[in-house]
């Protein structure tokens, strides 16, 4: 197809080159392996080897007790830990039919939101610093650095929280949480203005986003792409909206939409996503119900035999559990991750070829992949 | 004295570079030993006291014709070694033979121009640096010369683009 | 220990001989381009030194000259050998006797 | 015999060792402008606000272990750094720091020496410095640094036309090609030439930014693309020499843009009667300055904007800087005949 025209336009004819990319390279983002084939600086074709971060979680589930599966959730993608804790929770309470307290959801929601701007701004870092400007990587950095301070201040940790058990929460916000909380979203907008005076209207970042990776609706669902690259595409798919979870459906937000399904368009989804999130924090504040963060949950938690799937919108995308009990046990029989990032590095391959080396870099960073998370 | 000094030693430069060019095992040593011997030969021109010349050739030759070899050089990724085949009507002993009476022919003309009256040193004909005077001479007198000379280098470079165009 | 004219022609007759040497004996065709390039430089070597001889900056124009010629060539003969080198995977022009008897 | 010898030679080491310092502390300066514009500190730990860091750099390269790769081309992998360094070094003998001035009764230039075609001999000598950089990725025999030397030739020969460009209608507008003639054109013109030619000065700081690989026209280095460059493979001194290369010929191009452009050793607002003291302040002190603050730019550029594609660096280079430079010079020597 494209390949004909493409290796027709580079001036030499020089050998394929086979590099590999990864695993140890600076863009990868951790662990990725890469094996480009290149004519001169054109990608030919891509292999993506993953693998390389492999710890076995899914089959590690299946020795420890439901409570502390939450901690291996924790470990898979370990920049957006709340919301894997809030997606696995979510299945067990839905295999097992409880009730969550509202105050509960109202709070989950709230750390899910911070955790998908804490997740959104590591994302634009690295993403910016792989284009080459370093210094957005830094400011996004400090404003995750708030975020970071707010869940450690709920929860006592800074990466991996633990922040979610079945059946509600551990522990009800400490005073003074709330204004905290307020004041990061009062403060987040203007920041995100800066950022975007660094990037949005920047020539050289325009050159290097638009039209570069462009993937349609139509494949883009082929493929199976999840999140924030789906809806660049112009997909309106948004576990949020579609199949809400936890206290969503009392708050009003937008689903931005791309219209070309390129970099850029993944860049503006993702930053809109973040002052929505700002807007769906500051609701769920203003709405906060008083009572319980616990339900009545058993002493064992022991889910009948059964099988169960549920998915969330995790910042990177539909992140789905899918459980199986045997009613006996007090392990899950079987658990099953849908990571959104190894969904989404399916289609890289695909966004590479044609394009240069250079954008290669550039569409690890727009797919938004963490490596703990494809490799689990 | 200080003009016989430099020349000695910039001829052994250039002599000693230019075996290096054609013994030279790789290409890219062969690049790197050309390059020497024409800076080596800018400095001859500036002893010469053509400093215009010397900086030309050094930006057009060592800047850029000099770098094409190496760019071709390294794009010419050869799978086995480049003089691996020897074809069976070559005789490089008579190469180096007619090589060694070209260069006695023109030892026999050197050895008369040993003899030639001796001329000074050439800064009478250029007081203010030689750019002017070069630059008049190009201008004035070969400007036609000149101007083929601009139409040659365009057909050359379409040329050359029609040569290395992959689906031409 | 002055330097005549003739010292400066033998130079150029040398390093025109050691160009000539390395286009009969060489058969890397890029590396025969560079000999060629060596002899040009002789050339341009005597031109000066006539220049020089005479007071007449004539030779450094003709130089000038001959650098572009050298351009042109390289540019094309470049081109020759990468043209070459795609179809027949070699440089050496003992294996590129087609047009030859 | 004292001024044949002596005070030139006394004059290279000064120049060189001047030059050296200053390559040194412009990656602290680096480091600390990147620093505070990231927020950050930068580094802090040797001396007070790190003031010796390059010390401390320039030690840990020395007693590095000099890793040499075992299929890399021996010979020309000790000479690519080598090639890289002197020319970027020697392109100062032309540079001129200010007029003259008087030192043990005697009166002394500040510079090394005026060639009458110094200009010229600048950009021919900065054109040998290409050859460090692909030989130094061609010997490493490792494909990272090969691509990056490609990168880095072709980016290099292909914005060395529009800066030569830019600097040719310079010297019809000074109708020199002596640097220390085009400052005192600039003199006697009472204006600098920044100000005669805006357009030349801003193809000519584009163009020095990608001629010695800074962002955003780093992509020979894209730390992020190619790992690191086409000196990847080198460590120890060897790297330390191109990295000392790079900074220099970032001093190099600041140092000709000043004299080119910012009137070189002059005092500013020299019009201006009440300024008039600003004169007293000697000519190499102003020249420094203005270097440092054409670097600064630089430093300032590198930590805001992103980097360019290779095409698209490619694109602008030929398709916009040369043709507006060809421009420039055509516009420049129309208005030379007609004024």
């Amino acid at each position: 197809m494209t390949t004909n025209r493409d290796t027709a336009t580079s001036a030499f004819d020089t050998d394929e080159l086979v590099i590999n990319m990864g695993p140890q390279h600076p863009s990868t983002h951790g662990v990725l392996r890469l094996v480009l084939r290149l004519d001169g600086e054109r990608v030919i074709d891509m292999d993506v080897v993953i693998g390389y971060l492999h710890r076995g979680v899914e089959k590690l589930t299946e020795q420890r007790d439901y409570t502390q599966i939450v901690l291996l959730t924790d470990r898979m993608d370990y920049v957006a830990a709340a919301s894997n804790n809030l997606g696995y929770v979510e299945t067990v309470e839905k295999l097992m039919s409880l009730e969550v307290p509202k105050r509960a959801q109202y709070i989950r929601t709230v750390l899910a939101e911070l955790q998908r701007i804490a997740s959104h701004l590591v994302w634009l870092g690295t993403h910016a610093m792989d284009i080459g400007a370093v210094t957005v990587f830094l400011y996004c950095l400090r404003e995750r650095e708030l975020v970071l301070d707010l869940f450690e201040e709920y929860c006592g940790a800074r990466l991996t929280y633990n922040a979610m058990r079945v059946g509600g929460l551990p522990m009800d916000l400490s005073t003074g949480w709330e204004a905290k909380v307020r004041a990061f979203c009062d403060l987040l907008p203007g920041k995100i203005d800066d950022y975007e005076t660094l990037l949005t209207n920047n020539r050289i970042w325009l050159e290097r986003t638009k039209d570069v990776g462009v993937i349609s609706g139509a494949d883009a669902t082929a493929i199976g792409l999840t999140g924030p690259a789906l809806r660049a595409s112009g997909v309106r798919r948004d576990v949020r909206k579609d199949e809400p979870y936890a206290a969503y459906k009392d708050f009003d937000f937008e689903v931005p939409l791309g219209t070309r399904g390129d970099t850029y368009d993944r860049y503006t989804v993702r930053l809109i996503e973040m002052r929505q999130s700002v807007r769906i924090v500051q609701q769920a504040l203003d709405g906060m119900p008083d009572g319980p963060v616990m339900g009545k949950v058993p002493r064992l938690i022991k889910p009948p035999a059964g099988e169960t799937y549920h998915a969330i919108e995790s910042p990177k995308g539909e992140l789905g559990y899918f459980i199986v009990s045997d009613g006996q046990s007090l392990s899950p029989y079987r658990l099953r991750v849908r990571p959104p990032s190894l969904c989404n590095l399916q289609a890289l391959p695909q966004l590479a070829r044609g394009h240069l080396v250079a954008d290669v870099v550039a569409l690890i960073g727009t797919i938004d992949i963490v490596l703990g998370e494809v490799d689990r | 004295m200080g003009t016989a000094i430099a020349f000695y030693i910039l001829a052994a430069l250039i002599l000693t570079g230019g075996v290096l060019v054609i013994t030279a095992k790789s290409a890219v040593h062969s690049v790197v030993w050309l390059v020497g011997t024409i800076i080596a030969i800018a400095a001859l021109y500036v002893v010469q006291h053509a400093e215009f010349l010397a900086v030309i050739q050094v930006l057009v030759y060592a800047g850029g014709i000099v770098v094409l070899y190496l760019f071709v050089v390294m794009l010419v990724n050869l799978k086995r070694p480049a003089e691996a085949i020897v074809h069976p009507q070559r005789r490089e002993r008579t190469g180096l033979l007619l090589g060694g009476a070209l260069l006695a022919q023109f030892a026999a003309v050197a050895f008369y121009a040993f003899n030639s009256p001796q001329v000074g040193t050439a800064a009478t004909y250029s007081a203010r640096g030689n750019v002017e005077a070069v630059a008049r001479a190009l201008y004035v007198e070969y400007l036609v010369p000149f101007e083929v000379a601009s139409v040659l280098l365009l057909v050359a470079m379409v040329g050359a683009i029609v040569l290395a165009r992959r689906d031409a | 220990m002055t330097i005549t004219p003739g010292h400066w022609l033998a130079l150029s007759a040398a390093l025109f001989t050691i160009g000539l040497i390395g286009v009969l004996v060489r058969r890397n065709l890029i590396i025969i381009f560079m000999a060629i390039e060596l002899m040009l430089n002789a050339g341009n070597i005597a031109l000066v030194t006539f220049s020089n001889l005479h007071q007449q900056v004539s030779g450094q124009v003709f130089a000038l000259f001959v650098i572009a010629v050298a351009a042109a060539e390289a540019a094309v003969g470049l081109g020759i050998v990468l043209a070459l080198y795609r179809n027949k995977e070699t440089v050496n022009i003992d294996e590129i006797t087609v047009m030859r008897w | 015999m004292i001024d044949m010898v002596v005070i030139p030679v006394f004059k290279m080491l000064v120049v060189i060792t001047a030059v050296l310092s200053a390559v040194a502390y412009m990656v602290l300066l680096e480091r600390k402008v990147q620093a505070w514009v990231q927020v950050r500190l930068g580094p802090m730990r040797v001396g007070p606000h790190g003031v010796l860091q390059p010390i401390a750099d320039v030690l840990k390269l020395i007693t590095k272990e000099d890793v040499r790769p075992a299929s890399a081309d021996r010979f020309l992998f000790t000479l690519a750094p080598i090639l890289v360094v002197v020319p970027a070094l020697i392109v100062f003998a032309v540079v001129p720091f200010g007029t003259s001035t008087t030192m043990f009764g005697k009166e002394i230039s500040l510079y090394i020496t005026d060639l009458d075609i110094g200009l010229l001999y600048i950009v021919s000598v900065a054109s040998i410095g290409l050859y460090g950089l692909i030989l130094g990725g061609w010997a490493s025999n490792s494909k990272y640094p090969l691509l990056s030397s490609l990168r880095a030739s072709a980016q290099i020969v292909s914005y060395e036309v529009a800066v030569t460009m830019t600097l040719v209608s310079l010297i019809v507008t000074a109708g020199s090609l002596s640097l220390v003639e085009i400052v005192k054109a600039q003199e006697a013109h009472g204006v600098w030439y920044v100000f005669i030619q805006p357009v030349a000065f801003v193809i000519f700081v584009i163009g020095a930014l990608a001629e010695t690989n800074r962002a955003p026209f780093d992509l020979p280095e894209a730390e992020q693309e190619l790992v690191g460059g086409f000196h990847t493979e080198y460590s120890g001194m060897r790297f330390a020499l191109f990295f000392l290369a790079e900074y220099t010929n970032m001093i190099v191009v600041s140092a000709v843009g000043v004299t080119m452009f910012l009137g070189g050793w002059l005092a500013p607002f020299s019009s201006v009667s009440w300024l008039a003291w600003l004169g007293l302040v000697p000519g190499w002190v102003w020249f420094s300055l203005k270097t440092f603050l054409l670097l600064s730019l630089f430093l300032w550029i590198r930590a805001t904007l992103p980097r360019y594609r290779y095409d698209q660096l490619m694109r602008l280079g030929w398709k916009v800087l040369i043709p507006l430079a060809l421009v420039n010079l055509a516009v420049s020597a129309v208005l030379k005949v007609l004024l």
